[in-house]
């Protein structure tokens, strides 16, 4: 029995997370140095998952199996394929700079009471959830994987409800009253989901006589366990509903918006970056594994469904007002296109989606926390309170241009690649609506370009023009970040090496190959 | 030497890189860097080029692999380089004209606190339209061609607090990306018709695949040269685009990346060959852009947007040449060559007239500067001369050729084309000579400013008009040099191909009737603006001249249709999340409120009440039961 | 006659006893209804045992007895210091449970 | 002993006879027990009924839970209502007037609705074999029970013993008052009425009448009207003050007149008193 790395992965947040809890309510610097500490070393761990997982090797590595409820068949099964180390290894990489960036967004405004600690809970809640998030990237159990696919709500309802923008257009009253309604909105939404998904796992096992990810794949796949067309469809019905909401699709949406626009930036980026990437991994992991027929069937439905969010959210990003739901809208649309990624059934659209995942972590995480340190400057979030800040402050502005070129998916910059992938893989499959998806990219131009125009160009205005450039600690949580950007767009072959037997590997799952080029067929 | 290749676009990455990341420090050295790394390119493409010149002329196509970028499945996307005639045409054109304008700009961009700023958006550019030429498939061709893309964002916009620079570079970059929609709708097709986008294969298999597909894909690829060579209907950024510094326009939206678009049909040259119904929407999108921007160029009184005007059209005939297949190619580069030069220097003596007149740009406010700035008169002067087709100077060997290319198309196309060729030749002759006459003769215009600074018309310092000269030396030979002995023909045959068409008329005739136009257009821009004084406050004019001052309505219709009507649709759609999409979710939350609400009120608190209840229940349990036993 | 109506009076008595908790305010007097209910079912019990020939029914009747007894104690202690605290032996003044 | 044993398992027209004279009157006490004002009534009734189904029990051969019924039972039970009614006031009587809306009327329908569903189920069920508990009370009733307690509900019978120690205790706790604080001196007291100045001399005595119980008469203040601080507290939040004012000063202005017509004076107008309630109204 070797050491158990995968479990430590998650294990080390979550301990982390008590740990930083406990500190005392004066000692709130050193809660903030321990949470970064545990991040840096549960990322260090994550690069020894990654740099001992064996791209030719078995599907899944570094597999911990324990009974854990016998009468029912749940195990503690934990094991990783390509598409959760990336996704892992993003996790691991994103929390030490939302930390970072949050240093100071959890300080009490009043520094009297003993009792109260709101510093060590926000460090502590962010913690907890990189363990949730973790262990759902690594569970390889239908039950285990809900568990925790559940439990993440609860530290994120309150790091929603709990921790808000310091200053409010509205006031602190109205700030509160948004806040709660934004954590209950994404409390409900995910809930139900979530319920919807326990009746279909229930099902599962009712069907299938175990949790196991792996049994039940490989007896569908060597039809050993045969499904009703109807039950097949049903429950894969029951997990997609799920995992759209989480990620979310058109119609689902409505919480991101909210949830996004009243937390503070660094948790934005937890919700967008981080979380709600386990709603499309899960696609790719549960739906398209356990229910390879039900997905097919789906496929049009779901394509026209992440068509309209792609088309949608950039239209309603161009009508924002509020740089935070720009963003929010900005990435509905995204994940529209990480969802048609994954059900255009190709190479190209599966592991571009999967770069896209992490892409789109590290793309909007420097954008939204960029947008979030000139929030906290100038104490609000209405675009039209901006302008000129390029003058004032010419390399927050640089860094801001930079994201939001990321997010147009600029050649060069990281999210170009996967976005292409993504929209030739459909191409390849479905060409109108490929060709459709490819307004996206003209609408993301629109949407970015006017927010920089409107808050960073044009004539200084007074409000702004006594800001501050980039402190240190804001430089180090975005530089790194830019570089990544960068890195990846120009050579991205690390990740689609990890990623791509992966994606080969769920393609036979659902009986799938590539569609042959014309000129190759004809030959 | 074919390691070289990946030099050329590494020196000014790496002045971008330096010179962007290295701050305030850098600011005293920093435009001598740019300037220094970008003339360092030039070097290199001069060396590639004798390199290449002592090759035969079928093996001077070198690659230079680098690394794997994009491996998916099927999908393969690598960083490989290709340097072959075409390429290098381009290579020496931008890095030459490219480092002439870093030296220019040394001396226009002095007294700009930014100036670091700007030299490394401008070393940016060269790295990125170098990217855009030298790409051996169109997946790094189109990482070129955003990247220019940015950079004119970036250029366009450099003054930043003026709010219409903002806008100009925003409209810029979204027109643009209408027309990179069309390019990557063109590799998604290729990728489907061949698995590939690289040059080779692609280019190879033309024949293998039906002309249906052919037609879509130069469409296509059309559509993005519409984009980035500012061709109807994506012309409208270019006129904005002038609100950039002016070196900017001079090597962005006049030499070198407006002219991407005809590279690229040039080098897609085989797929457009065998689908002749692209080939004919390219002719005629370059015709109508001919005219276009001509006629667009006749009335703007402000000179950079007379010029802009005048770059749409020349790009017309480029576009046109293009459009013809293997009649055209070699002379729309070569057009493009020397258009490249004359225009160049155009926008650079209209920056240097600016810079001597408090940077006024409308030139009713000109008159008689050619005694105060002899310098730019006479590179201005030379370059008017070169771009209207005077005789043995470059512009009148390039445009004549694609004009006889026109008439050789045949039958009627050849006469609408070559027709429309030749009128656009005289309104050349009519607005350029508009231009000069407004700007240099006449008596003084100017007049004191809102300050009530007079301004004082002097001539530029030696940066300035250094390039300036050897610009305009460019404009006069260049034509000439190529076209002795064809060596332009020879040398770019290999890539693009080259055949003869049998015009119906003579190479005679046809060159006379350009110059008869010549003349026309010169006499009637002589009647009109040389003979009498020029109103200093603009006339009302015709229908026509003012449609044209508004860019022939085309922003209007962009504004109505585009801008309200997207203005009109996001509002909307926001209307319908918040009330329909998220109405439907609160409705529920809210009938389930109300619900419980009215449920609520049993529960009053009497314990009675709540006996009663549980008595009922208790009453519907037997009744249940009793029910169960008797079914 | 048939013992069966032995259980038709303890269903009377159970009803009237039931209606009485529900109608009476007087806390007392709803403790007495219940254990007119109580007394109803031990009469039901004790018939049921004769039904069968076998004692459990009085048994658990027995069993009713001790608890009802258990319950009027507490139940009775409830209202003394409901009744110490209210001044009044009403179940409708204790209506707290109202949001 | 043959006798009852036979009235076990069959029933007789004795038996028949013993049930519908007492069944009725087991019905009316439980009806009055519901419907009855006073409490006490109330539980008074409920012991008639209460008896009556002792010698129910008795007939249905439960001879041990007969006597239990009443000894425990009536005999027990009853008395502590009676207790706590007296403690509570055994002279109020309650409204019957219902003041939630609709209870009654849902009351009565649930009540007739489960009554009817009750005999409905009876009715249904096969209840024609009556083993009779002959065999079973063959070693004696009480022995029967004994045997099945101690052996098959041993369990039970352990567990309802610790629940009568815990209601015993629960009782307790409840109804025991804890004083969290030491007891007030008399010295500490007196100084508190100096403090709070307002009665300084200890509360007036109740009037005494000789014809009364008398602790529950208020006395009189000077002008004849009643004086509610001499009554006990307890009895004042009763409502149980006896209000003898006017009849005081009935007395009085009789045995003025007596006087008078004694002593031949013209009788002096009294003003004419009027209970403060009255004069309100």
């Amino acid at each position: 029995m070797s050491f158990p790395l995968l479990t430590a992965t998650a294990a080390l947040p979550a301990l982390g997370a008590v740990a930083t809890a406990a500190v005392p309510a004066a000692r709130r610097t050193a809660a903030k140095w321990l949470a970064l500490v545990v991040s840096l070393a549960t990322l260090a761990l994550a690069i020894t998952v990654l740099i001992r997982f064996d791209p030719g090797g078995d599907r899944y590595q570094l597999t911990e199996s324990h009974a854990w409820i016998a009468d029912f068949g749940v195990r503690y099964e934990l094991g990783v394929d390509g598409i959760a180390v990336a996704l892992l290894a993003l996790t691991a990489l994103l929390i030490p700079f939302i930390i970072l960036a949050g240093w100071n967004d959890a300080d009490p405004l009043e520094t009297g009471s003993r009792r109260w600690r709101p510093t060590q809970g926000f460090f502590a809640l962010i913690l907890a959830v990189e363990a949730m998030v973790v262990i759902s990237f690594e569970a390889t159990d239908v039950f285990l994987f809900y568990i925790f696919f559940e439990a993440m709500l609860i530290p994120m309802y309150f790091l929603i409800g709990g921790f808000g923008d310091r200053a409010h257009e509205h006031g602190e009253a109205a700030a509160s009253t948004q806040r709660s309604y934004a954590a209950v909105k994404f409390l409900l939404y995910n809930l139900v989901g979530g319920l919807i998904m326990l009746a279909a796992v229930i099902g599962l096992y009712v069907v299938a006589g175990n949790f196991s990810l792996q049994e039940i794949a490989q007896a569908r796949a060597n039809g050993s366990l045969h499904m009703v067309t109807g039950t097949e469809r049903w429950l894969f019905l029951g997990f997609f509903f799920a995992f759209a909401v989480k990620a979310p699709l058109w119609p689902l949406h409505t919480w991101l918006p909210n949830a996004m626009q009243e937390s503070t930036a660094p948790v934005a980026v937890l919700i967008t970056a981080v979380v709600d990437k386990v709603g499309t991994f899960a696609m790719l992991r549960f739906c398209l594994q356990l229910f390879p027929e039900a997905s097919k069937w789906a496929t049009p439905v779901i394509l026209v469904l992440a068509l309209i969010s792609i088309v949608y959210g950039a239209l309603l990003a161009v009508g924002q007002r509020d740089i935070k739901r720009l963003v929010a809208y900005a990435s509905i649309s995204h994940f529209g296109f990480i969802v048609m990624g994954i059900f255009a059934m190709t190479s190209q659209g599966q592991s571009g989606a999967t770069l896209y995942m992490v892409n789109h972590g590290i793309s909007t995480a420097a954008l939204m926390l960029v947008a979030g340190f000139l929030i906290s400057r100038r104490g609000s979030r209405l675009i039209a309170d901006y302008g000129g800040v390029q003058k004032v402050a010419p390399v927050l502005a640089g860094t801001f241009l930079i994201g939001g070129l990321a997010t147009l998916s600029l050649p060069g910059l990281a999210p170009f690649v996967s976005e292409f992938l993504v929209l030739v893989g459909t191409f390849t499959r479905y060409p109108v609506i490929g060709v459709i998806a490819t307004f996206g990219i003209v609408l993301a131009a629109l949407y970015t370009l006017v927010l920089y125009q409107r808050t960073m160009t044009g004539p200084v205005k007074p409000e702004v023009s006594a800001m501050p450039d980039l402190r240190v600690r804001e430089l180090v949580v975005v530089g790194p970040l830019i570089v990544l950007l960068i890195l990846l767009g120009v050579y991205p072959k690390p990740v689609t090496d990890i990623v791509d037997p992966a994606v080969r590997q769920t393609m036979s799952d659902v009986h799938t190959t590539d569609p042959k080029p014309e000129v190759e067929a004809a030959k | 030497m074919d390691n070289l290749i990946a030099l050329l676009i590494a020196a000014p990455l790496l002045g971008a890189a330096v010179l962007l990341v290295g701050g305030r420090r850098l600011d005293a050295v920093g435009h001598w860097i740019g300037t220094l790394l970008s003339t360092t390119s030039f070097v290199l493409g001069l060396v590639l080029f004798a390199g290449l010149l002592g090759k035969d002329a079928e093996n001077r196509t070198l690659t230079q692999h680098l690394w794997t970028w994009i491996p998916v499945g099927g999908f393969q996307a690598d960083v490989t380089f290709r340097l072959d005639q075409l390429s290098m045409t381009f290579v020496l054109l931008i890095t030459g004209v490219g480092s002439l304008i870093h030296l220019y700009s040394v001396g226009y961009m002095e007294h700009d606190e930014r100036r670091r700023r700007f030299f490394g958006y401008l070393n940016l550019f060269l790295a990125a339209m170098l990217l855009l030429v030298l790409a051996d498939n169109y997946l790094l061709l189109y990482v070129g061609w955003e990247g220019v893309g940015l950079a004119s964002y970036l250029l366009i916009g450099f003054w930043q607090h003026k709010p219409s620079a903002a806008t100009a570079a925003k409209k810029a970059f979204l027109v643009n990306r209408v027309g990179d929609m069309g390019l990557s709708i063109a590799i998604m097709l290729m990728f489907t018709t061949f698995g590939s986008f690289a040059f080779g294969p692609v280019l190879s298999h033309t024949g293998d695949t039906s002309e249906g597909r052919l037609t879509a894909i130069g469409l296509m690829l059309l559509l993005a040269a519409c984009g980035k060579s500012a061709q109807v209907p994506l012309q409208s950024w270019l006129g904005d685009a002038m609100e950039g510094p002016t070196p900017v326009s001079a090597l962005i939206h006049a030499a070198t990346m407006v002219t991407a678009g005809v590279y690229l049909i040039v080098r897609s040259g085989a797929i457009f060959n065998a689908a002749p119904d692209a080939q004919l929407a390219v002719t005629v999108v370059g015709a109508v852009t001919l005219i276009f921007g001509a006629i667009v160029g006749c009335a703007k009184d402000d000179i950079k947007k007379a010029l802009a005007g005048s770059t749409m059209s020349q790009i017309g005939y480029m576009v046109l040449a293009a459009g013809l297949g293997p009649i055209g190619y070699v002379f729309a580069i070569m057009h493009l060559v020397t258009h490249g030069f004359f225009k160049a220097g155009l926008f650079l003596g209209a920056g240097s007239v600016m810079h001597g007149m408090n940077d006024e740009v409308d030139m009713r406010k000109y008159g008689a500067l050619r005694t105060y700035m002899p310098i730019t008169f006479v590179t201005f002067g030379l370059g008017y001369l070169a771009i209207i087709g005077f005789p043995f100077l470059s512009g009148f060997y390039s445009k004549d050729a694609i004009i006889e290319a026109a008439f050789a198309k045949g039958g009627t196309q050849g006469w609408i084309l070559g027709g429309v060729a030749l009128l656009g030749a005289a309104i050349t002759a009519f607005y350029m000579t508009r231009v000069m006459l407004m700007t240099f003769f006449g008596e003084k215009r100017w007049q004191p400013d809102a300050q009530g600074h007079e301004p004082h018309p002097h001539e530029s310092p030696k940066t300035m008009t250094i390039p300036m000269i050897v610009l305009a030396v460019g404009s006069v030979f260049a034509g000439f040099f190529f076209h002795l002995g064809d060596r332009f023909l020879h040398w770019l045959e290999p890539v693009t191909g080259h055949s003869e068409g049998d015009s119906p008329i003579g190479a005679t005739t046809i060159t006379g009737a350009t110059l008869v136009c010549l003349v026309v257009g010169v006499g009637i821009a002589w009647a009109r603006y040389g003979r009498k004084p020029v109103p200093v406050v603009a006339p009302r004019g015709s229908l026509l001249t003012r449609a044209a001052r508004r860019d022939l309505l085309q922003d209007d219709f962009n504004h109505v249709v585009l801008v309200r009507g997207g203005e009109h649709l996001t509002r909307s759609l926001v209307y319908v999340d918040h009330t329909l999409v998220d109405g439907v979710v609160n409705g529920t939350a809210a009938g389930v409120g109300g619900l419980s609400g009215r449920l609520r009120r049993v529960q009053n608190g009497f314990a009675r009440s709540y006996a009663v209840s549980m008595f009922g229940g208790a009453a519907l349990l037997v009744a249940a039961t009793l029910l169960m036993r008797a079914v | 006659m048939n013992p069966v109506n032995y259980l038709y009076l303890a269903a009377l008595l159970f009803t009237i006893g039931a209606t009485g908790v529900l109608i009476r305010r007087n806390a007392i007097v709803v403790f007495m209804c219940v254990e007119l209910m109580l007394n109803a079912c031990n009469l039901a019990f004790v018939v049921f045992s004769r039904m069968h020939g076998n004692l459990d029914g009085q048994i658990i009747a027995f069993f009713t007895m001790v608890v009802a007894a258990a319950e009027v104690v507490v139940g009775l202690a409830i209202i003394v210091s409901l009744f110490r605290t209210r001044h009044s032996a009403s179940v409708d003044d204790a209506s707290l449970m109202k949001l | 002993m043959s006798a009852l044993q036979l009235a076990a398992y069959t029933t007789s027209t004795g038996e028949a006879f013993q049930f519908w004279v007492l069944g009725t009157f087991a019905v009316i006490g439980a009806l009055c027990t519901v419907l009855m004002r006073k409490a006490v009534h109330s539980a008074l009734c409920l012991a008639g009924t209460m008896i009556i189904l002792a010698v129910f029990y008795l007939a249905n051969g439960a001879y041990f839970l007969g006597i239990v019924q009443i000894v425990v039972y009536t005999g027990a039970i009853m008395m502590l209502f009676l207790f706590v009614v007296m403690l509570v006031g055994v002279t109020a009587a309650d409204s019957l007037k219902e003041t939630i809306k609709g209870q009654r009327w849902l009351a009565l329908a649930c009540g007739v609705g489960f009554g009817v569903l009750l005999f409905a189920g009876i009715g249904n069920a096969a209840l024609t074999e009556f083993a009779g508990t002959g065999r079973a009370n063959a070693n004696g009733n009480v022995e029967g029970l004994a045997a099945l307690i101690f052996t098959k509900y041993v369990f039970a019978f352990e567990v309802t013993g610790a629940l009568l120690i815990t209601a015993a205790v629960g009782a307790m706790v409840l109804t025991h008052r804890e004083r969290t604080e030491r007891a007030r001196t008399q010295r500490e007291m007196a100084e508190q009425r100096i403090r709070e100045g307002r009665h300084i001399p200890p509360l007036p005595a109740p009037g005494v009448y000789a014809r009364h119980n008398a602790v529950d008469v208020a006395g009189l203040l000077p002008d004849g009207t009643p004086s509610e601080l001499t009554v006990n507290k307890t009895l004042r939040e009763r409502g149980q003050i006896r209000d003898v004012s006017a009849e005081a000063l009935n007395d009085l202005r009789a045995l003025e007149q007596r006087a008078a017509e004694r002593l031949e004076r013209t009788a002096i107008e009294p003003a004419t008193f009027k209970r403060p309630e009255e004069a309100s109204k």
